[in-house]
C-alpha cells in the first residue's frame, strides 16, 4: 500500500514536470508565433460566478480573433486562465503563476481587492494589467503597471447615491457591505459620502465572510426605517438577499453596483416583488451593429458549448463583465500592436495612448491609468419576465 | 407591539438557527463522546447532503429526492468512518482529528470540484420554504417548524440511546471504550452507528437550514460546523442535551446581536460566549468533569 | 527525640460525603522510615496526596521542617457534609501546587509509574534537576548557564551510578524491567534533591528478591542522601524490617501506630489487616 | 562520541550554509519570476510558523490553534508600524491617513510583531491555558476568530483600516531573506527546544502531574511556551505579510490554522526537521507542482486528458493528504530529527543487512 502510494505521487511529480515543460514551447498547436494573455480571474469563492462570466467575456474574443499582428508577424494568442480564488492570499500566488508562464500583459479581475493584491506583483514582472470590472480607486493608484477600461467607485457610488435621492427621494438609506471585501466596502464608502452630501442619512453595516443568514439585516433595514436597501456585494450574497428580502417582503428599493448585473440577480428576483436597480457598463437591445453582433455572436457561441452556457449561469442572460471581459481583451490586442512586441515593458509604454470603441462605449486610459468613462447605464429588473430592464443613463452632476 | 414586532424576526431567526445548529451539533457531541474525536469533517457532511438534494432533484421530483439524498447522507458518513477514521483507532488523537480535517478539504474540494465554483441554489421545498406571517413578521415556514422537528427528533434520540441496544452499546463505549470492548460490545458497528444517526441528522438540518438560506457554495459547511461545535463544547461537549441547550442559546445570541447592529461580531460573539463559559466550567455547562487519578 | 520533619494533624479528606482519610494525626522524624499501612481503599494514597499538594484537604494542616505548609478548614457547602473532628484550630488556607511543595524538599514516587515516557532513563532524571536551576528560560536558550548544565549533566550522571542505573542511561525508560523503572522514579525523585521522600508502594510487582534488594536500596539511599522516608507498602516483610514505626490505616482512620513490634501485635490490626492476610 | 557530536554539528552547519547558496545561485541564474521562488518564500515562512506551533502542540502537548489569529497580530503590527508616511494617506483611504504617522525600519517591526503577538498570547494564556486539551483548542481558536473580528471592526479604523487591505509597507524581493530569518528563529526554538526548559516542555507533554510532582510549575511553563511560540508565529506573520505585500484580517482564518496543524502533522509531531520539510513540500503540492491538473485542455499526443479541469488539482492535493495521513500515521518523520548522525546510524543498519545477505 505504502509502496504504490509513493510510487504514484512519484508518478504524479513526473507528470508534473512534463505538462510544465510541455506548456514553455514557443509555438502553438499550429505552428504559429505565441503570444500569452494572462486570465487573471476568480473561478471559485464569493466571485467566483462573475469571474467565470467575465472569462467568458474574454474567450469568446479569443475564439472570434485567435491571432494578432505584432511587428509583421502572426501571433497565436494563448490564453493563460488561472483562479485566483476571489482571495487576496491566494492572489500573490495566482498572479506569480501568470508572471512564470511568461504573459505578456494580463487581463483582470473581477473583484478590486484581488486586483490589488496582485498588482504589486504584476508590477515587480514588468507585466502590465488590464483591470476589466476592478472598480477601487486603489487598484491603479501608484501603480503604473495597472490599467483598467471601467469606472470607478467614487463616480458609481455617487450615480447610485444621486439616482437613490432623485428617483425614489430617499432620504434614509440603509448601506450592507462584506468585511474585508475592498469592492463593496469601497463602494459603500463612496456612497455614503455622496448620499450625505445629498443631505441623506446612511445606516452602515457590514457581514463577516461566509453569512448565509440575511434575516437579520433585511429586517435591521426595515426597522431603522429606511428608504433604500444599498448593498453592492457579491452575487452570492446578492441571490441570499433578495431571497430574505422576499421572504420579508421588503417593500423599499435594492441598489446595487456592477456586480449586480448578473443573471444570478434576475434568475433570483424571478417571480418576487423584490424591486432592484443596478449601475452597470452595458445594456443589451441597443441597435449599434457592433453590439448587436456581439450580442447574437455571444447568444451562439453560447448554445455551441455547454460548459460556457452553465458558466454563464445557465442561461444566455449577457452579463455586463461578459461585455467588458470582451472589450477588455481587443483593448489587449490593440496595446500588442501598437507597442509591435510582446515585451511587457513595451506594451506598458504604449497602453496611455491605446483607444479602443468597444461594445460597452469608448475606452481610453487617464494619466492614472484609469478609463475615461462618465456615464453608468441604470437597469432595473423586471419581476415577471426576470430581465433587465434599461431604466436611464446616469452621470455625476 | 411595536417594538415586539420589530424584534420578532431575530428571535425567530435564531430558533431557527438555533434548532439547525442543534442537529449537527449532535454528530459533533456523539462522535466525541465515543471517540474523544472531533469530528471536523462533519460540517462538510452537513453541505454535501445540500449538494445532493439539489442535483438529485433536477431528475427526481423533491418528495423522492430528499429522503433519498438523507440517506445518501448517512451512507457517506458511514464511509467516510470507515475510511478516514477506523484505520486510525489506535493511532494517537491527533493524527485521527488530522484525517478529520484532511476529510472536510477533500469533501470541500471534491464540491467545488463538481459545483465548478459556482453557487448552487437549493430547489424551494414547498409547504416549509412557504413565507407566512406570524404577528406581522414575515418569514418562512421553516423558521417556526425548525424547533419543533429538533425536539421531536432529540426526544426520539434520547429514548433510542435510552433504551435501544445499540444506544446501551453506546453509552457503554463512552463511558469505557476498553471495558465495552471486552465485554463484547461490538465496538465498530457502535461507532458506525453513531456516525450514520449524526449524519443522518445533519441532514435533515441542512434541508431546514438551506431551504431558509438557499446559497450552497463549498465552503457552507464551515460557519454552521465550527458554530454547532462551538455548542457542543458550549453544551459540554459529549452531552446530547448539553449540545442543544448550548445551539439555541448560540443560535439566538447571535441574531440579537445582529440585531443591534454588532454586525461585524456576529462570528466573533459566538467564541465570546464560549470563552465566558469554560472559564467558569471548564468541562461546558453539562460536561463530565475530567478527573486525573494520581 | 530527633527534630519533626513532618506533621499532620487532624488531616481530614473528603470528597463530597465520602471520607477518604479521617483526621489522621501523624509525624515523621529525621532520619526515620515510616510505613503507612492499611488495606486497599484505606487513603494511604490520599494522605499522600495531601502532602503533595495534588489536595486540598478538606480540615487541618501540615508541617514540614517546623514550617506550615498545607492548612484548611471546611468551608461553603462543605461545612454540611463534613464529617471529621472540626475543633475549629485550623483558620487558614494554604494550598501550594505539587511543585511548591517538591521545591521545599518533598519529593515522592506513584503507585502507578509515571516516568516520562518519551525520554531516556538519563533525560528522566535530568530533567527533575529542572527544579533546581538557576538559569532563566533567555540564558538557559542561549547556553549562557553552560556551567550549570555541565553541573545537572554530572551530577545526574553520578545518581545514575549510585543507583546502578548508568549502564542503561540511553535506553528509553519505557524498555526498562518493572523494578528499574520503580528504582528510576526513586532516582528521578532524587534528583530534587528532597530531605523528604515519600515512596507509594515502591515494591508493587516485585517478586520476592527483587524486594529484597529494595529492602537493602531504601536502607541505603537514606542514608546516603541523609533522607527520612516516608512509605505506603503492603509486602509486610519488608515493611516489618525497614520501618523504624508504622502507622496503620483503616477506612481512613488511623487505627494503630508503633514499632513493627507493637503493631503486629495490636489486636486492631490484626483484626483488619493482618488477619484477612492470613486467611489469604 | 563528543567528537563525533561536534563533526556533525559542523556538517549540518555546513549543510545549512549549503542551502543559502544554492538558494542565491538559483536567483542568480533562473530567472526571478520562475514559481520555484514564491514556493521557496511562501515555504520558509510557512516553515517557521509549524515549528513555532510545532514547539506548542508537538513539544509542550499543549493542543492551540490560534496560531492564524498570532500570525494576523504580527502581519498587521508590522504593516501598520512600517507603512511609510508619504503612502499613508492612500492606504487608509477611508479613514484620512490613519492615525499612526511615523514609520519604524523593517528589523524593529519585524522585532515587533513578534513582541505584540507573544504579549496577546500572554494575556490570553492567562485564562486559557488551564483547560484541557480540546477546551484549550476551541479555546485558542475562538480567540484568533475574535481577534480577526476586533481587526476588521471599523471603528478601528484609523489603526487598522478597518477591513481594507493593508499595503505599500516594505517587502523583500530576495527568498533569501525569509530564509535567514525563519532560519535564525528556528534555530532559536531548537536552542530552546535542547535546554533545560525544553526537556521541562517535554516533561509536561508526557505526564503532566509527575511534572508537577517533580517541581515544574506547570503555569509557568505553559504560559511560556504559548508565549514564544506565538511570538515567532508573530514573526511569520510579519515575513507572510511581506511575502503578500498586502494583509487583510479576512484572510487569517482557522481554515489557515488547519492547514498549519496539517504540516505539522505530516511532518511529525515533535520533529523540528519534520516541519520544515513538509511546509516545503505542502506548499509546493498545493502552490507548484499540481497546479498542471487545473488545465481543461491538456492533451497526451491526441489523447484528451479527462477529469482536468478547474479544481482538479486541489482534489488530488487533497487525496494525496488523505493518503499521507493513513499510510504515515506519525508523519513522514514521526518524533525523529533528520540529522547526520540519524543518516549515519541508518546508513550503517543498511551496510550490516547488505553484509547479512552476503
Amino acid at each position: 500500500m505504502k509502496k504504490l502510494f509513493v510510487v504514484l505521487s512519484i508518478l504524479l511529480l513526473v507528470s508534473a514536470v512534463v505538462f510544465a515543460g510541455g506548456e514553455k514551447e514557443g509555438t502553438g498547436a499550429s505552428g504559429a508565433k505565441v503570444v500569452k494573455i494572462g486570465v487573471y480571474e476568480p473561478a471559485s469563492g464569493d466571485n467566483g460566478a462573475g469571474g467565470k462570466q467575465e472569462t467568458l467575456g474574454i474567450q469568446y474574443a479569443n475564439s472570434i480573433t485567435p491571432t494578432v499582428n505584432i511587428g509583421g508577424t502572426d501571433y497565436e494568442v494563448q490564453l493563460v486562465i488561472v483562479d485566483n480564488e476571489s482571495s487576496n492570499d491566494k492572489a500573490v500566488t495566482a498572479a506569480s503563476e501568470l508572471v512564470s508562464k511568461g504573459v505578456s500583459l494580463v487581463l483582470g479581475s473581477y473583484g478590486s481587492g484581488v486586483s490589488i493584491a496582485g498588482g504589486d506583483t504584476f508590477a515587480n514582472a514588468e507585466v502590465p494589467a488590464i483591470g476589466v470590472t476592478c472598480t477601487n480607486p486603489q487598484v491603479t493608484l501608484g501603480n503604473d503597471w495597472y490599467y483598467r477600461i471601467c469606472f470607478l467607485d467614487p463616480f458609481q457610488g455617487t450615480v447610485l447615491a444621486n439616482y437613490a435621492k432623485d428617483t425614489f427621494g430617499a432620504k434614509k438609506a440603509y448601506a450592507l457591505a462584506k468585511l474585508g471585501d475592498d469592492y463593496s466596502v469601497g463602494l459603500c464608502n463612496y456612497f455614503i459620502k455622496a448620499f450625505e452630501a445629498l443631505g441623506g442619512e446612511v445606516i452602515y453595516e457590514t457581514f463577516p465572510e461566509g453569512t448565509s443568514d440575511f434575516a437579520a439585516y433585511v429586517a435591521n433595514a426595515k426597522n431603522k426605517g429606511c428608504d433604500v436597501f444599498y448593498s453592492p456585494v457579491s452575487i452570492e450574497a446578492a441571490a441570499l438577499i433578495i431571497e430574505q428580502a422576499n421572504t420579508q417582503g421588503l417593500t423599499m428599493p435594492i441598489l446595487a453596483g456592477d456586480t449586480w448585473d448578473s443573471n444570478v440577480v434576475l434568475g433570483a428576483a424571478k417571480g418576487t416583488k423584490v424591486d432592484i436597480s443596478v449601475t452597470t457598463f452595458f445594456v443589451e437591445g441597443s441597435t449599434d451593429p457592433q453590439i448587436t453582433s456581439f450580442v447574437d455572436g455571444f447568444k451562439k457561441y453560447l448554445a455551441s458549448n455547454q460548459t460556457a452556457m452553465t458558466n454563464n449561469g445557465g442561461n444566455d442572460e449577457i452579463a455586463a463583465v461578459t461585455a467588458m471581459g470582451f472589450d477588455a481583451y481587443y483593448t489587449a490586442l490593440e496595446a500588442l500592436k501598437k507597442a509591435g512586441s510582446t515585451k511587457g515593458a513595451d506594451i506598458q509604454k504604449v497602453l496611455p495612448e491605446v483607444t479602443y470603441k468597444g461594445v460597452s462605449g469608448d475606452i481610453a486610459f487617464d494619466e492614472n491609468g484609469d478609463a475615461v468613462r462618465n456615464v453608468a447605464y441604470v437597469k432595473k429588473v423586471d419581476n415577471t419576465t426576470g430581465k433587465w430592464q434599461f431604466v436611464s443613463v446616469q452621470s455625476v452632476k | 407591539m411595536g417594538f415586539f414586532q420589530s424584534n420578532l424576526p431575530y428571535l425567530l431567526a435564531g430558533i431557527s438557527t438555533g434548532g439547525q445548529y442543534a442537529l449537527i451539533a449532535i454528530g459533533y457531541t456523539m462522535v466525541y463522546g465515543i471517540l474523544r474525536l472531533i469530528n471536523f469533517a462533519h460540517g462538510d457532511v452537513f453541505m454535501c447532503a445540500a449538494l445532493m438534494v439539489i442535483y438529485s432533484a433536477s431528475y427526481m421530483p423533491l418528495y423522492v429526492s430528499l429522503p433519498l439524498a438523507v440517506i445518501a447522507t448517512g451512507v457517506i458518513g458511514f464511509a467516510i468512518e470507515r475510511v478516514a477514521y477506523k484505520p486510525l483507532r489506535t493511532a494517537p488523537r491527533m493524527s485521527a482529528m488530522i484525517s478529520a480535517i484532511g476529510m472536510s478539504y477533500l469533501l470541500q474540494n471534491l464540491a467545488l470540484y463538481v459545483t465548478g465554483g459556482l453557487t448552487k441554489y437549493y430547489p424551494s421545498v414547498p409547504f416549509i420554504a412557504d413565507s407566512i406571517e406570524i404577528f406581522g413578521a414575515m418569514t418562512k415556514r421553516v423558521t417556526v417548524i425548525t424547533p419543533f422537528v429538533t425536539i421531536i427528533l432529540i426526544v426520539a434520540l434520547v429514548s433510542i440511546i435510552k433504551y435501544t441496544k445499540i444506544g446501551i452499546a453506546m453509552r457503554a463505549v463512552s463511558r469505557d471504550f476498553e471495558t465495552a470492548q471486552l465485554m463484547g460490545v461490538r465496538i465498530n458497528s457502535v461507532i458506525s452507528a453513531t456516525f450514520v444517526i449524526g449524519s443522518l441528522l445533519a441532514a435533515i438540518g441542512s434541508i431546514l437550514f438551506f431551504s431558509n438560506y438557499t446559497g450552497v457554495t463549498p465552503t457552507v459547511g464551515g460557519m454552521p460546523g465550527l458554530k454547532a461545535f462551538v455548542a457542543a463544547v458550549f453544551g459540554g461537549i459529549g452531552s446530547i442535551p448539553g449540545a442543544v441547550i448550548g445551539a439555541f442559546i448560540i443560535g439566538i445570541c447571535e441574531n440579537i446581536i445582529k440585531g443591534l447592529g454588532w454586525t461585524t461580531f456576529s462570528d466573533a460573539f459566538t467564541f465570546v460566549l464560549l470563552i465566558i463559559v469554560l472559564m467558569f466550567m471548564p468541562t461546558g455547562l453539562f460536561g463530565e468533569k475530567a478527573t486525573d487519578k494520581v | 527525640m530527633s527534630s519533626t520533619v513532618l506533621e499532620m494533624n487532624d488531616i481530614t479528606m473528603q470528597f463530597g460525603g465520602v471520607v477518604a482519610v479521617n483526621s489522621l494525626t501523624m509525624h515523621v522524624d529525621q532520619g526515620e522510615i515510616v510505613s503507612l499501612i492499611g488495606p486497599n481503599g484505606a487513603g494511604k494514597t490520599t494522605a499522600f496526596n495531601v502532602i503533595t499538594g495534588v489536595y486540598a484537604p478538606t480540615n487541618g494542616n501540615v508541617f514540614f521542617m517546623g514550617k506550615k505548609i498545607v492548612e484548611n478548614h471546611p468551608v461553603g457547602k462543605m461545612k454540611k457534609l463534613y464529617a471529621g473532628t472540626d475543633n475549629g484550630k485550623y483558620t487558614g488556607h494554604l494550598e501550594p501546587t505539587p511543585d511548591q511543595i517538591t521545591k521545599l524538599g518533598i519529593a515522592r514516587t506513584f503507585q502507578n509509574i509515571r516516568l516520562w515516557k518519551s525520554q531516556s532513563v538519563f533525560d528522566n532524571v535530568l530533567i527533575a534537576k529542572h527544579l533546581r536551576r538557576t538559569s532563566n528560560v533567555f540564558t538557559a536558550t542561549f547556553r549562557l548557564n553552560a556551567v550549570e548544565e555541565k553541573r545537572q549533566r554530572e551530577e545526574t550522571a553520578e545518581l545514575l551510578n549510585i543507583l546502578g542505573l548508568y549502564g542503561v542511561k540511553d535506553n528509553n525508560c519505557t524498555s526498562l524491567p518493572y523494578g528499574l523503572q520503580r528504582r528510576l522514579e526513586i532516582a528521578r525523585a532524587l534528583a530534587t534533591e528532597p530531605t523528604l521522600l515519600l515512596l507509594d508502594e515502591p515494591a508493587a510487582g516485585m517478586n520476592p528478591q527483587e524486594t529484597i534488594e529494595l529492602t537493602d536500596f531504601i536502607g541505603k539511599i537514606r542514608d546516603d542522601f541523609k533522607l527520612t522516608v516516608c512509605m505506603i507498602e503492603h509486602h509486610m516483610d519488608l515493611v516489618m524490617n525497614i520501618s523504624d514505626r508504622i502507622y496503620v490505616l483503616n477506612f481512613g482512620a488511623l487505627i494503630s501506630k508503633g514499632t513493627p513490634a507493637e503493631v503486629q501485635s495490636d489486636p486492631a490490626v490484626i483484626a483488619a489487616y493482618l488477619g484477612e492476610e492470613k486467611n489469604a | 562520541m563528543d567528537k563525533t557530536k561536534r563533526r556533525d554539528l559542523i556538517i549540518s552547519f555546513v549543510l545549512i550554509a549549503c542551502i543559502f547558496l544554492i538558494v542565491a545561485v538559483l536567483e542568480q541564474i533562473l530567472p526571478k519570476t520562475s514559481m520555484l521562488f514564491t514556493v521557496l518564500k511562501k515555504g520558509s515562512i510557512y516553515a517557521l510558523v509549524a515549528v513555532s506551533m510545532n514547539l506548542l502542540n508537538g513539544f509542550t502537548g499543549l493542543f492551540s490553534l490560534g496560531q492564524a489569529g498570532f500570525m494576523l497580530l504580527g502581519a498587521y503590527t508590522y504593516a501598520v508600524l512600517t507603512i511609510p508616511v508619504k503612502s499613508r494617506a492612500a492606504v487608509y483611504q477611508y479613514y484620512d491617513g490613519g492615525i499612526i504617522q511615523f514609520a519604524v525600519p523593517v528589523a524593529v517591526g519585524i522585532l515587533l510583531a513578534g513582541v505584540v503577538a507573544a504579549f496577546f498570547a500572554y494575556l490570553i494564556g492567562l485564562p486559557v491555558l488551564h483547560l484541557k486539551s480540546d477546551y484549550l483548542a476551541i479555546a485558542t481558536l475562538g480567540f484568533a476568530e475574535i481577534i480577526r473580528a476586533i481587526f476588521q471592526w471599523d471603528k478601528l479604523g484609523g489603526l487598522t483600516n478597518g477591513s481594507n487591505l493593508l499595503r505599500r509597507f516594505p517587502i523583500f524581493r530576495s527568498a533569501l531573506f525569509p530564509f535567514a530569518v525563519s532560519g535564525f528563529c528556528i534555530a532559536i526554538i531548537v536552542l530552546l527546544i535542547n535546554s533545560t526548559y525544553g526537556r521541562a516542555f517535554k516533561a509536561i507533554r508526557d505526564d503532566e502531574v509527575a511534572a508537577e510532582a517533580m517541581g515544574i510549575n506547570l503555569a509557568h511553563h505553559k504560559r511560556l511556551a504559548f508565549t514564544i511560540s506565538s511570538f515567532f508565529a508573530g514573526i511569520s506573520g510579519a515575513l507572510l505579510a511581506m511575502f503578500q505585500t498586502t494583509v487583510q484580517a479576512s484572510q487569517f482564518k482557522s481554515a489557515m490554522t488547519y492547514e498549519i496543524l496539517l504540516i505539522v502533522v505530516i511532518g511529525g509531531i515533535g520533529s523540528i526537521t519534520g516541519s520544515c520539510i513538509s511546509s516545503f513540500l505542502f506548499i509546493a503540492c498545493s502552490e507548484w507542482w499540481l497546479r498542471f491538473l487545473d488545465n481543461a485542455d491538456t492533451y497526451i499526443g491526441g489523447f484528451h486528458v479527462p477529469l482536468l479541469r478547474p479544481g482538479f488539482r486541489k482534489v488530488v492535493f487533497s487525496i494525496v493528504i488523505m493518503a499521507i495521513v493513513l499510510l504515515y500515521q506519525r508523519g513522514i518523520m514521526g518524533d525523529k530529527e533528520f540529522s547526520i548522525e540519524g543518516i549515519r546510524k541508518w546508513l550503517s543498519k543498511k551496510l550490516r543487512k547488505k553484509e547479512a545477505h552476503a
